[in-house]
């Protein structure tokens, strides 16, 4: 083993890990304030990637502006799904939850087949971060140095959006005590679904940024990224953007370093280590006692 | 008339909970309604905030009809509520949670920070302190505070004195006696008869979901037939 | 002097920087009826709550009949005989009364681990649980689903599923609260019945002075975890350190 | 409000209810078709043919559609077969082998398939044959690879129902092997699937690759699991091991984002002998377009440049005015399955299993792929794919091959009785 | 009257099947047996959901030990299915007790969320063990030998014979898992949905009796897995996928969640559905999913709980 490999090894965790983070902190958002487990977030970075593609086809081929487009797309979507079909279920158990989510999901895979083909797309490059940069003599796309910089950024902005702002002191009264929020003026369902919409945007995004790294957009892309997903946001503690990031990093970089080091390496130790977490602290890194 | 509640019908997933239920408050006026656990005094107030919508019947405040209105809406027309858990906002500190109320309400007037704290002395050497990590009593002072921050016309408190002792419990009769002289009409619920008496003007007395009984408290306090057969003294 | 029931040594418990339970040493006799009483934040849930195994103490030991049951899980505690009602309404909604009843029953008689059975054929049992019900006067009710009952039976409920632990030690919390004058004396002429037949020594936790006072042998008074009274109902009504606290001048000396 | 809900939530019990009663009314009044198959040519020829048609590789079910579509059009246009309609229906058979039996059953006892055609997965594949065995209908494996579906299931184990018409995992390992002995490379390394095909294939990579040029070294492997969309690490592997040579059988999109991410990390310039043996599938190539590096090896189970004759041009012409598309390998598969049928069938003069597998047997036939013979052993279909290198070209969007090596089927697929070492390459 | 609705209805339903093992035609026996089958794993799941209300993500990974269990004892030690039967349930039931014992510390959504992390190890492991399980091509070749009993020897090869087979397993299924409800333990388990805590002060160690109904659904799903592979004559890794167990939530659900005939109805529905859906139209997924949508939005009883007038 050499420095090259280390880093590079490192890098690509990292990167790894920041993707993961892009698609957990909508799903952790949503179930800290709303208490629900989103199966069909992986459905929104599905859609993400789909509507961004579609974006930038129609407006001339600027990814940017297909990152800011079709992201909002999926919003309405959110809108939707909360507004008309979540919003009837937040009094009801776990598993009504669940198999509501679960049937979006299936709903969109198949939705994504019929309106874009099942077919996988082949992705556009982005200008301006399309080359390597040399790394010690070994190559490093540009594309994963800006994911590895914007995952941070996204961090530090929903943090100080949750802990610094007036709406995100409404987020932590309205999470925590819904019906009280209520009784001194918020307007809980309203602020729910912007929640709600707000993760799907980032579920979104991620999905969005996932493309020119994955190379290739597929119907069921959604399904892979759930379930790590929700590791992350388990290991994190569930509802914790904080032990969301930090278990992204943990993730990306254990898959990483295992697929390079332990030739054995699988999610088979992803799972373990997930189950020892649970078994050690149920409420993961920086979840609340239970 | 600040609050009129007439012939409401309040539903809890299947039960019926409270049947026909009429009751007034005027302005500058101290109601208790009255009653044992279950009876549905929680639910009455519950109802008039808009948590618990009931199925018919007329609520009005102020002489608006607000019957079904939801509690963000009540909030801003100057309804404020302690719940009897209190529900503080645990992630929040004292400071904050006090704040949050003021701001959400948008209305100004004689409460404020300064003005609470004053009140309740507690509440201004916890400022910076989170609202999980506050005592019982903090947590129901805070739970006052924040209620008054809204700068309403009308709070309604749900079981203000249970679980003080006999000697905090006349504090409490003077801190709501402050609160009326300053012009916020007050409706309690609550069992202990012996704080009633010292701070209301007036009482209702529920059993099973009804009105039973309506008069002053000093004729209630009075009437031992009617405390045998209804409340748990 | 009968003999010592339960025994606390040098019991502590803290969450935060609020001291629940500070250093109690106590000793409870069988068949003397005890009353914990205390203001709100006093520390009485917790110190039941660490009695019961639902909590564990920071340090300190408990003895049950000399048996050292600090570590001990809930369970085994209820099986060597100590238990507990709640404060709230704490039963099993969706079952029936007897069911309800039922349940602990079974458990005490030890034949919960039937797998395959018959309920219908526990009879022993059954007739058990039909004694209990009319005792605490819910024969009426054996069949109707326990949400459905109104709050006071609940309550009475409560303190039957309790008791058909057949607990040698029992920790009421109110056990009366909310309940209508009938019930109420149905419940303690209950309570006063089993402890006086030494079948049951009764631990309450009550706000009721009423109650305290009229049913009491012996009345704890607990402030900020600490105990600060401890003796008959006239030692404690008389002792001016809990007239300052908690009594004030409510209760004619 | 609240009345409101009742009623549309009544409305929508009600209307599932009646959905659902004319839906499970329709299920159980159609015929089950049990005594539809009769000894005699009669009626039309009906096959079921299933393929991946949900999740991330549905794409292949679309392909297989195309070419099993067009073979049904023209061969109705023509007359049909032995003067029949021939009826295709198709089902998902998603990659669980419990749903790929229940279409099988489904084809056969209720729809009344004459034949079974398609299946993508080798697991499926393999737990299909008993079931063939049981419905005594042909199967034809149009992409399925595992060669322990020919060697065990029909040859060892004597299920004569099962036909395999696309390359198997010899064309992948043992052909790559031929092609590789040549090149100057002495140090080989693979990131390939962390299932049986990329094992299968990288040993007979291995060993035919040894026997052929004693000396070479396998420096490092790195297993990639089903769906992995980050192959960083795995590159990294590689590239630590500075092999000369690297082998890989990542395929579909996952072979995409491996060679996007190989590119990006500069593998292709330190490694110069690259090779890919589902690298000529049409998804592959088109998805990568110019992202495909030059000069390295691909190949496939056609490609629809190959062989440059009237037959294959003319087929490719025909596809993309049909369907606007290269035909990709499983579409070329799917298109001569039904063309074998045909000729298999019009030869027996008869439907009937056992005499359609009787001229099945050693069949040769003229398809878009070239000359295909069905060995008798093993119901494995002889053809040759070519070995090439790719390279851009004027007319084409994407990469195609350029320098072509042809390995013949026959020196690199395993014999029977494909056991010991004499069965296997170099003979 | 309404008393003996349900007898009736279990009458007509057995009556019925016994029909369709007579006279039916061999895809509607096929397709009966996977919905008995399904009924097998799902009845034996709700033991823990709908009775206990522990919601697991992880049961597919018991199906998968009976089924594994099975093959690997037919193929590589004795060629006699209900001796295969009998190891699968008893592998099953082992690998139950040994993941039960983690994951019964915990409840509600980490519980749900340890029993995935634990049964996507078990679909791992079974993945990558390519020498024992033959990795992702799984076991394949699993014949119905004859079950010899003694002198008799009865055949199972034929659909209709096993079919028989699966119906008498399927009685004795719902015999079992009647009578454990109707007993004391099954009491004790409805106690803990309702009320855990005051369980705990009934005198009963929760864990133990979490843990029982744990190993028990798992040993029913380890019987529905021997019986698929028996069926389907192979086994492969996805029947311990996570999106395996989803189906006797799902199949729960659909039936409705507190009721006994529920599991049972919902399997039959799921599958019939899927199969009806199927013969119209290639967007199977995109009915079933508006479907389900409909069924949490306005049947929440599931059906059973509609047809006998509960709502929820």
């Amino acid at each position: 083993m050499n420095l090259e490999s280390l880093v590079h090894v490192c890098l690509a965790g990292l990167s790894t890990g920041m993707f993961i983070w892009l698609v957990a902190s909508g799903l952790t958002l949503i179930f800290g304030v709303l208490g629900v487990l989103n199966f069909a977030h992986g459905s929104f970075y599905m859609l993400g990637a789909y509507c961004a593609f579609t974006a930038l086809k129609l407006m001339g081929g600027n990814f940017w502006l297909g990152l800011l487009v079709g992201p909002l797309v999926v919003c309405a979507v959110g809108f939707v799904i909360e507004r008309f079909f979540l919003r009837h279920v937040y009094g009801l158990e776990l598993p009504y939850q669940l198999l509501l989510t679960f049937a979006f999901v299936l709903l969109f895979d198949n939705l994504v087949k019929i309106i874009w083909g099942a077919g996988s797309i082949g992705s556009p490059s982005v200008p301006g971060l399309s080359g390597s940069v040399n790394i010690l003599g070994r190559f490093f796309p540009v594309y994963n140095l800006f994911i590895i910089v914007v995952g941070p950024l996204v961090a530090l902005g929903l943090w100080a959006l949750i802990e610094k702002t007036w709406y995100g002191r409404i987020i932590r009264a309205a999470s925590t005590e819904r019906e009280m929020a209520a009784a001194i003026g918020v307007r809980v369902p309203a602020l729910f679904t912007g929640v709600f919409v707000f993760g799907t945007w980032l579920g979104a995004v991620g999905g969005a940024l996932a493309v020119p790294y994955i190379g290739l957009l597929t119907p069921g892309m959604g399904e892979a990224i759930i379930i790590e997903a929700f590791v992350v946001a388990v290991i994190g503690g569930l509802g914790s953007l904080k032990g969301a990031f930090l278990g992204a990093l943990v993730i990306g970089l254990l898959s990483s370093f295992g697929t390079r080091f332990l030739p054995a390496f699988d999610m088979f130790l992803t799972f373990i280590l997930m189950a020892a977490v649970l078994l050690w602290r149920p409420q993961g890194f920086f979840g609340k006692a239970v | 008339m600040m609050l009129q509640v007439e012939g409401i019908n309040t539903y809890y997933r299947k039960s019926h909970i409270l049947q026909d239920v009429s009751f007034s408050v005027e302005a500058g006026e101290v109601v208790a309604l009255l009653g044992r656990n279950g009876v549905g005094k929680t639910t009455s107030l519950r109802s008039v905030m808009g948590l618990t919508a009931p199925r018919n019947g007329s609520i009005r405040f102020q002489d608006r009809e607000v019957a079904g209105q939801a509690p963000y809406v009540m909030a801003k027309a100057g309804m404020a509520y302690m719940p009897d858990d209190l529900k503080i906002f645990p992630d929040l500190t004292c400071e904050e949670n006090l704040e949050i109320a003021r701001r959400l309400s948008g209305r100004d007037g004689y409460w404020n920070q300064g003005r609470v704290e004053e009140l309740f002395p507690v509440l201004g050497d916890r400022r910076k302190q989170l609202g999980i990590l506050l005592s019982g009593g903090e947590k129901k002072m805070l739970g006052m505070g924040r209620a008054l921050m809204a700068n309403p016309d009308m709070i309604l408190l749900d079981e203000p004195s249970e679980g003080l002792a006999p000697l905090v419990v006349d504090h409490l009769a003077a801190v709501i006696e402050a609160i009326r002289d300053k012009g916020i009409t007050l409706l309690l619920a609550d069992q202990n008869l012996k704080f009633c008496r010292r701070v209301c003007g007036r009482g209702y007395i529920l059993e099973k979901g009804r009105v039973v009984h309506a008069d002053t408290i000093a004729a209630i306090w009075d009437d031992e037939a009617v405390i045998k057969q209804y409340l748990a003294l | 002097m009968s003999r010592e029931i339960l025994k606390i040594v040098s019991l502590n418990k803290a969450f935060g920087r609020v001291q629940a339970a500070a250093d109690i040493n106590l000793s409870l006799q069988e068949g003397v009826l005890t009353s914990i009483i205390g203001p709100n934040g006093a520390g009485k849930s917790t110190l039941i709550n660490i009695l019961s195994g639902s909590i564990p103490p920071d340090s300190g030991r408990i003895y049950f009949l000399g048996t050292d049951i600090t570590r001990l899980p809930v369970h085994r505690r209820v099986k060597l005989g100590l238990c507990r009602s709640f404060q709230l309404v704490n039963i099993f909604p969706e079952l029936t009364v007897f069911e309800n009843i039922l349940l602990p029953a079974l458990a005490a008689a030890d034949r919960t681990r039937h797998l395959l059975r018959a309920i219908r054929r526990e009879t022993a049992v059954r007739a058990q649980v039909a004694q209990l019900l009319e005792r605490i006067g819910l024969q009426h009710a054996a069949d109707t689903v326990a949400s459905a009952l109104s709050h006071g039976d609940q309550r009475v409920l409560e303190v039957g599923v309790a008791l058909a632990a057949k607990p040698k030690l029992l920790f009421l919390d109110e056990p009366t609260a909310g309940m209508n004058p009938v019930e109420r004396v149905r419940v303690l002429e209950n309570i006063r019945e089993l402890s006086h037949s030494k079948q049951t020594t009764f631990v309450l936790v009550e706000h009721d002075m009423d109650i305290v006072f009229s049913l009491s042998d012996r009345v704890i008074v607990l402030h900020h975890g600490e105990v600060i009274g401890d003796g008959t109902t006239d030692a404690v009504k008389n002792d001016p350190r809990v007239r300052e606290v908690y009594l004030g001048q409510e209760v004619p000396a | 409000m609240g009345n409101n809900g009742w009623t549309r939530r009544r409305f929508i019990q009600a209307g599932l209810l009646t959905t659902g009663a004319a839906a499970l009314g329709v299920g159980v009044t159609r015929p089950t078709g049990l005594w539809a198959a009769t000894p005699k040519i009669k009626g039309p020829i009906k096959v079921g043919y299933q393929a991946i048609m949900s999740g991330t590789l549905a794409g292949y079910g679309e392909f297989h559609k195309m070419g099993v579509t067009l073979a049904m059009e023209e061969i109705n246009a023509g007359g049909g077969i032995a003067g029949n309609k021939l009826e295709v229906e198709f089902r998902d058979s998603t990659l669980k082998a419990p749903e790929a039996i229940q279409n099988a059953r489904y084809f056969v006892d209720s729809w009344g398939a004459d034949f079974l055609g398609g299946v993508d997965s080798s697991g499926q594949a393999l737990a299909l044959a008993p079931v063939m065995a049981e419905l005594d209908r042909i199967l034809i494996v149009t992409h399925a690879a595992t060669e322990k579906l020919t060697e065990e299931q029909v040859f060892k184990n004597g299920i004569k129902q099962i036909f395999r018409i696309c390359t198997p995992t010899y064309q992948d390992g043992n052909a790559a092997a031929f092609v590789a002995k040549d090149l100057p490379a002495a140090t080989w390394a693979t990131i390939s699937p962390k299932y049986e095909y990329g094992y299968t294939c990288w040993d007979m990579f291995k060993n035919t690759l040894t026997k052929l040029k004693p000396g070479v070294s396998f420096t490092a492997e790195s297993w990639a699991p089903f769906g992995t969309t980050d192959f960083r690490s795995h590159i990294n592997t590689i590239l630590d091991a500075k092999p000369e040579g690297l082998y890989s059988t990542e395929w579909a999109g996952e072979l995409i984002t491996m060679v996007r991410q190989a590119g990006q990390a500069g593998l292709f310039k330190s490694i110069k002998h690259v090779m890919f043996p589902v690298g000529a599938a049409m998804d592959v190539l088109e998805g990568l377009g110019a992202d495909m590096p030059d000069n390295v090896w691909i190949s496939g189970r056609y490609f629809f440049l190959y062989p440059n004759n009237s037959t294959n041009n003319d087929w490719v012409q025909r596809f993309r005015k049909r369907w606007n598309h290269y035909p990709a390998y499983v579409s070329e598969t799917g298109y001569s399955a039904m063309f074998a049928l045909k000729k298999a069938v019009e030869a027996a003069g008869s439907k009937e299993t056992k005499a359609v597998i009787q001229a099945l047997e050693g069949m040769t036939m003229d398809s878009p792929a070239g000359q295909r013979v069905f060995r008798k052993e093993d119901h494995q279909a002889m053809y040759d794919v070519p070995w090439g290198l790719t390279v851009a070209s004027d007319k084409y969007p994407f990469k195609i091959m350029g320098k072509q090596i042809l390995v013949p089927a026959k020196e690199c697929f395993n014999r029977p009785p494909f056991e010991g070492e004499g069965t296997r390459p170099p003979f | 009257m309404k008393r003996y609705a349900p007898i009736l209805f279990a009458g007509i339903a057995l009556a019925a099947l016994v029909l369709i093992g007579l006279i039916g035609g061999r895809f509607l026996i096929y397709l009966t047996s996977r919905v008995m089958i399904l009924s097998i794993f799902a009845m034996g799941y709700n033991i823990l959901f709908g009775r206990t209300g522990l919601l697991s993500f992880g049961h597919a990974a018991f199906y998968a030990g009976g089924a594994y269990g099975l093959g690997l004892f037919m193929l590589h030690v004795l060629p006699h299915p209900l001796l295969g039967i009998v190891v699968g349930v008893a592998c099953a039931a082992l690998l139950a007790v040994v993941i039960g014992f983690f994951c019964v510390r915990h409840t509600e959504i980490y519980f749900a969320m340890l029993t995935l992390a634990f049964g996507m190890m078990v679909f791992s492991l079974i993945w990558n063990l390519r020498d024992i399980t033959g990795g992702d091509d799984g076991l394949v070749g699993i014949i119905r030998t004859p079950i010899a009993l003694g002198p008799l020897s009865i055949p199972i090869i034929k659909p209709q014979s096993y079919y028989f087979l699966i119906l008498a397993l399927l009685l004795l299924s719902v015999f079992l898992i009647y009578r454990i409800r109707h007993s004391p333990f099954g009491l004790v388990l409805a106690g803990i949905r309702e009320n855990e805590k005051r369980v705990a002060f009934a005198g009963v160690s929760l864990k133990n009796y979490r843990l029982g109904a744990f190993v028990l659904s798992g040993a029913f799903a380890g019987l529905a897995g021997a019986l698929g592979t028996l069926l389907e004559s192979s086994t492969s890794p996805f029947s311990a996928h996570w999106s395996h167990s989803a189906e006797p939530i799902l199949v729960t659900l659909i039936g409705g969640l507190q009721t006994f005939a529920g599991p049972m109805v919902g399997s039959a529905v799921f599958i019939v559905l899927r199969e009806v859906i199927e013969r119209f139209t290639h967007n199977w997924m995109l009915w079933f999913s508006i479907i389900l949508l409909v069924i949490i939005m306005g049947f929440r009883g599931g059906i059973v709980g509609i047809l006998s007038g509960r709502r929820k």
